[in-house]
């Protein structure tokens, strides 16, 4: 047992740190505040010529080489310092998808380039009514020659305005009901009967509706046989490839032992001398220690060939959101003035991680999912939901 | 023991649900939402005397208690009403204690805000809840309880809960309303008000979010069935509304206490607030969550009431630094008690 | 509105109080710690020479005619003292069924032996399999000529090894299932037939296990209509008569407070003055007020007639529970320690309340259960678990 | 970054899953109830060296470090071992460390059980969690570190955990061990020690209650399906599974830290005592209530483990105190910290 950070880690984590200081630049930073887009291109393409879009492809595709831990540490170095990481992540867990699942020609079509930090993939998967339940799909996809008509509405596609492809779940059997029957397209986001809609989000977020009507889709783009949708979307969770987004809770608790460090009392003392900052401070600084392990446990079960359950999925979020609203109540109002005005304590992280943090416990599984995914196969209890 | 309200009080409170039902819809709080002040409605409450409704008639008020303009904290708070309250009441009644009537008239005729600093510290060191749009505020520096008067330059600092925050730095008039241990205990009673009433605000708050959640529960499915018949969505939503009914009564008990004199009001005015804010973040926090992906897009009213609930509790205070004032006023302060003598045990 | 004791609750508190100086002894307490029986005959003969084993019966009937609010300012005086009050309450549910219910002869033979504090009836609704859902009932009952001849078995049948009767809850009707074809008889607990094995709990309480072979009651002994058990049992929930019992949580609170503003701290002061006491006490304290209002709250609305839903029963139990944990940790390991050691803190309160906490969130229909009545009937959401 | 166990610690905790599961059954547990002590269990540790695993090989020892022994105090919690564990295996290391071979080399031979008061007051003033079976216990005063013989009168004090609590009012012997800084120093470290240790078999507590818990849901029904397929009763089950898991890698974290000598080694044992005692307290409470009313029937099992997740946790500290100890470690001493520079913000 060794939970020290491996030389090699270290070494990716201290590339990261100056990779981040060279392309995260403030004005990137406050751009995504403003648009909520989730992508920078800019700095997409810097990471792709250093095989960072894909660390964990083999640099004879594009990517970097590294493992998962190596992998992780770069990106966590650029999302700490606040470069839009929900892009090349999103990419990736389609990209994973079309390598394991593809054909040649598509392979060839789409991935060096998202290698290079030049494509940019959205997933559609949710609609209005399915909600978690993405195997609802209503989104209809027809043959019709060598090209598939696609008809339906999606919606919590984030950055489809900007993305260049769609990784779309289609019904292509009519009849067809729950997970059987999907076929999965990656449609290029410039056909015509695109239309995207964008939604606000109180999480300074952007995201879009996304309408498809009669959208023709050369079969070139077919991800995986028709039909076998469900394989695919497996295929684009399970990839050994995906770097699985660390936990914002030891970055809250970071940022606030930072505050708690500085700030001043009144008395002569700093904020970290109150009993209450304290106590709270202790307890966020165990479930950030908690959050962190139950990542590197991910990372370390999937490296030995074992599934390790969505711990990591459910403690991760829903210790963000406790502490997100616990640090407001121990700062103060001030804490609550946002990132635009020069008040803003810490530059509004505390009201960003506040709207941010209620998103995590619905957008990875949903924390009423993972907690009966759990239930149901590491403890052997029945299920609670009917199947559809 | 009488839990009830009277006819009058029932009658205040309809008057009230309407008037924000009519005039803070969720399209009129979105639109306010800028500085969270809706100048409008604003006028409505003065039309009808709100503000008046606790200051003795003699004054020209309408001579109710601290229940009565709970129960219209409740209400606003119900529709999120983008107003000042509680701190204009207290203030109101603070300026009725200090006899400065003159301002108080123009309080009631609507020509002024006047609103209270609650914390017992130089003025330009507080965030002031109503700091954007009062034209006064009423500040104890310890010593002395001011009128100050709004400095000419005033930014409103925007926020998580839309509250008309501001500071003030220099201030253009003060006037002296009272000082020494009156002004302390004058203080202390207003601020106890400016707890009572947010606590009932809260309770709205947590009313209507527990509404929305479970109007979306019972017709939102997942998994083919309604997502409320899910325990892991309806329970919550049930302790929800077992704190927010025992959190109105506790408020309700807080302001009897205060119109009664009752020694313990102090003590219930801050258990209401800590309990109220606790009660509004789960209420809105679980209501959110279970609309999934919907909670947190900008057009769904949830979204409204969960940044409410963190911003117009901490507005007021931590709700942690509360159980300290709280166990000031049931145990007594830090070393104010000697060792006492222990009396039987009792089972059970 | 108000908030205040009333004159004559106040008074019915002040006799309730005088009343334990004369009988309620510390050796009656002890005598129940040791036993866990929940029962005190001469308490009880006491109590019915005052009328108060049923309160709120009119004299006539050898009640005291005292509202709710009185009644129960008297049994929380006993209650407080640790006297055993499991016996007259659970007495009264059936009682007044009986009363509400029975036929005149059945009344005339039980209720004013009641009200004197002579008889004691013990409840046998639960059995085995059956847990929280009392409508899986499978003892049996046969009409034979003017006799009901009873088989089968219940279980947590508290002091039925002590108990006159046997509040029962039988299927007359054999092929019926769920709430129907029920029939309510109260048994003689001399019948041949009956058996009682003891059930010790971790809650320092005994209960008890009965079966019941070929065990004969005459028809006298029915209450009710054959077949209408529910309307029987609703009628011993629902009666405005019964006292609700309050909740401990500010017995709790009252208890934590005592030893505070008492337990030396080793510096001079008390362990009031530490911040880690006074955090919990105050939650505890609001806890503890939020519980009596809820009380308040039932008997209120079911004075004006309404339907005051589970809220008291709900709230109460579940912060004793959190509470009896929390003081133990506040207060140290010595307050694990038991009644029968005289280094026991504050005679082991609370080691005795952690024991007995968590029982009271299943006796009183469990929690779960309470909750999913509260969505469905305040809140309008579909039920959660399958109809029996 | 490695996760898993050697060879050799997969071997130790088979060996002990094997020995509890045979030497402490639920029967042997009740068995002992009332001291909370098994002397033949405590015979079978003594003979496999469990004393010794985390004691140099040069004295005596197995030669292992604090992981080896607390993957034997997590099996040993797993089936509530009546045997004083925590502090006798950091009281040996204790002696290792002053040097004391001769007490050393008794207690590995069994012929005296020494354990540790691990408050820094007068031994008169503590409960002491093995005080009714220890013949020595470590001791330090504030200044000295000694090996106190037990009184001639010792009272076992009966309580809610089954812990052999005893108060030692009158020592019949007493040798110092060490005194000043370095005794200091060494206290510091095997209280450190106790407090991995009680993790560790609190996690290994929290791992049965939730199989019998989960084990139960899968059979009993209730309202005609299995108690398991309502969220009520599996979500939290599901939340305790993770807390159990997460609470296992932070006390195998800590202890790995100790081993090889981290400074953030007392932060970290700290952090692992104050969450396994909730994570302990938590699942046997939910356990406990998923069993309706048989859980507290005195036959079942799980009201065992409800009423050690609590002493076993009291009988070392409070956790919300120790959450104190946690903030000493990684913000400094309350006054050590002068105002530092704030450095730029990081987003999202």
């Amino acid at each position: 047992m060794d939970f020290t950070e491996a030389s090699n880690v270290a070494e990716a984590r201290i590339l990261g740190q100056a990779f981040v200081r060279e392309h995260v630049t403030a004005e990137m930073v406050r751009d995504e505040l403003r648009t909520g887009d989730g992508v920078s291109r800019p700095l997409m393409e810097a990471m792709g010529a250093l095989g960072w879009i894909a660390p964990t492809w083999p640099e004879s595709e594009g990517g970097a080489g590294l493992d998962q831990f190596q992998a992780s540490a770069i990106f966590n170095a650029i999302r700490a310092a606040g470069g839009p990481m929900v892009g090349p992540g999103t990419t990736m867990l389609a990209a994973n998808a079309i390598r394991a699942m593809g054909s040649e020609e598509l392979k060839q079509a789409i991935l060096p380039a998202v290698a290079k930090g030049e494509l940019l993939i959205c997933l559609g998967y949710t609609e209005p009514e399915g909600g978690s339940d993405v195997f609802q799909c209503q989104t209809r996809s027809v043959r019709d020659g060598d090209q598939w008509v696609i008809n339906g509405q999606k919606i919590f596609t984030t950055y489809a305005h900007m993305a260049d492809f769609c990784f779309l779940l289609t019904r292509s059997e009519p009849d067809s009901k729950g997970p059987h029957g999907l076929t999965m397209v990656v449609v290029p986001m410039d056909t015509p009967g695109i239309e995207i809609q964008a939604v606000r989000t109180m999480g300074y977020e952007r995201t879009n509706i996304v309408y498809y009507s009669d959208v023709r889709v050369d079969d070139l783009y077919r991800v995986g046989d028709a039909g076998k949708g469900l394989h695919v979307m497996r295929a684009a969770l399970e990839a050994e490839q995906n770097v699985a987004p660390s936990s914002r809770t030891p970055r809250l608790s970071d940022a606030a032992q930072e505050w708690a460090l500085a700030a001043p009392d009144g008395r002569g003392g700093v904020m970290a001398d109150d009993p209450v900052v304290r106590e709270r401070l202790a307890l966020l600084a165990i479930d950030a220690e908690v959050s962190d392990l139950l990542g590197y446990r991910v990372a370390f079960i999937e490296q030995i060939g074992g599934k390790p359950g969505p711990h990591a999925a459910l403690f991760g979020p829903e210790t963000y959101v406790k502490w997100s609203k616990e640090m407001i109540d121990m700062i103060g109002p001030a804490a609550t003035i946002d990132w635009t005005d020069p008040e803003a304590v810490a530059g509004g992280v505390f009201e960003y991680h506040f709207r941010s943090a209620v998103a995590s416990t619905i957008y990875g599984g949903s924390s009423e999912v993972l907690r009966s995914l759990i239930a149901e196969q590491l403890l052997g209890l029945p299920r609670s939901r009917p199947k559809t | 023991m009488n839990l009830g309200l009277t006819q009058e009080q029932e009658a205040v409170r309809e008057v009230f649900a309407a008037l924000f039902a009519k005039e803070s819809p969720p399209e009129r709080v979105r639109a306010a939402e800028p500085v969270g002040h809706d100048p409008a409605l604003w006028g409505h409450l003065i039309a009808t005397g709100a503000l008046g409704v606790a200051v003795p008639e003699a004054v020209g008020g309408a001579g109710a208690g601290l229940l009565e303009v709970a129960l219209i904290a409740e209400e606003a708070g119900r529709r999120l009403a983008a107003v000042p309250f509680a701190e204009p009441v207290s203030a109101a009644r603070l300026l009725v204690a200090c006899g400065a009537t003159e301002l108080l008239n123009l309080v009631l005729a609507g020509a002024v805000i006047v609103s209270l600093a609650t914390k017992p510290v130089p003025l330009a060191d507080q965030l002031l809840a109503d700091g954007a749009v009062a034209d006064f505020v009423l500040a104890f520096d310890g010593d002395r309880l001011v009128a100050a008067g709004r400095p000419d330059d005033v930014r409103h600092l925007p926020n998580l809960g839309s509250v008309p925050f501001a500071r003030w730095q220099a201030i253009t008039s003060e006037v002296v309303l009272s000082d020494g241990a009156t002004a302390k205990r004058l203080f202390a009673r207003a601020v106890d008000e400016v707890r009572v009433l947010r606590a009932a605000a809260l309770i709205g708050l947590a009313a209507q979010a527990i509404e929305i959640g479970a109007a979306y529960a019972r017709e939102r499915r997942a998994f083919t069935i309604p997502i409320g018949s899910y325990q892991a969505v309806a329970h919550p939503l049930a302790d929800a509304l077992v704190s927010k009914d025992g959190g109105q009564l506790l408020t309700w008990k807080a302001c009897w206490a205060a119109d009664a004199g009752e020694p313990k009001a102090p003590a219930l005015a801050s258990m209401a607030f800590a309990f109220a804010a606790d009660t509004a973040y789960h209420a809105a926090q679980h209501s959110l969550h279970l609309h999934g992906g919907y909670g947190f897009m900008a057009e769904q009213d949830i979204q409204l009431y969960y940044r409410r609930a963190m911003g117009w509790a901490t507005a007021f205070a931590d709700p942690r630094r509360e159980l300290h004032v709280i166990a000031d006023r049931t145990l007594g302060p830090v070393g104010s008690i000697g060792p006492q003598e222990s009396t039987d045990w009792e089972a059970g």
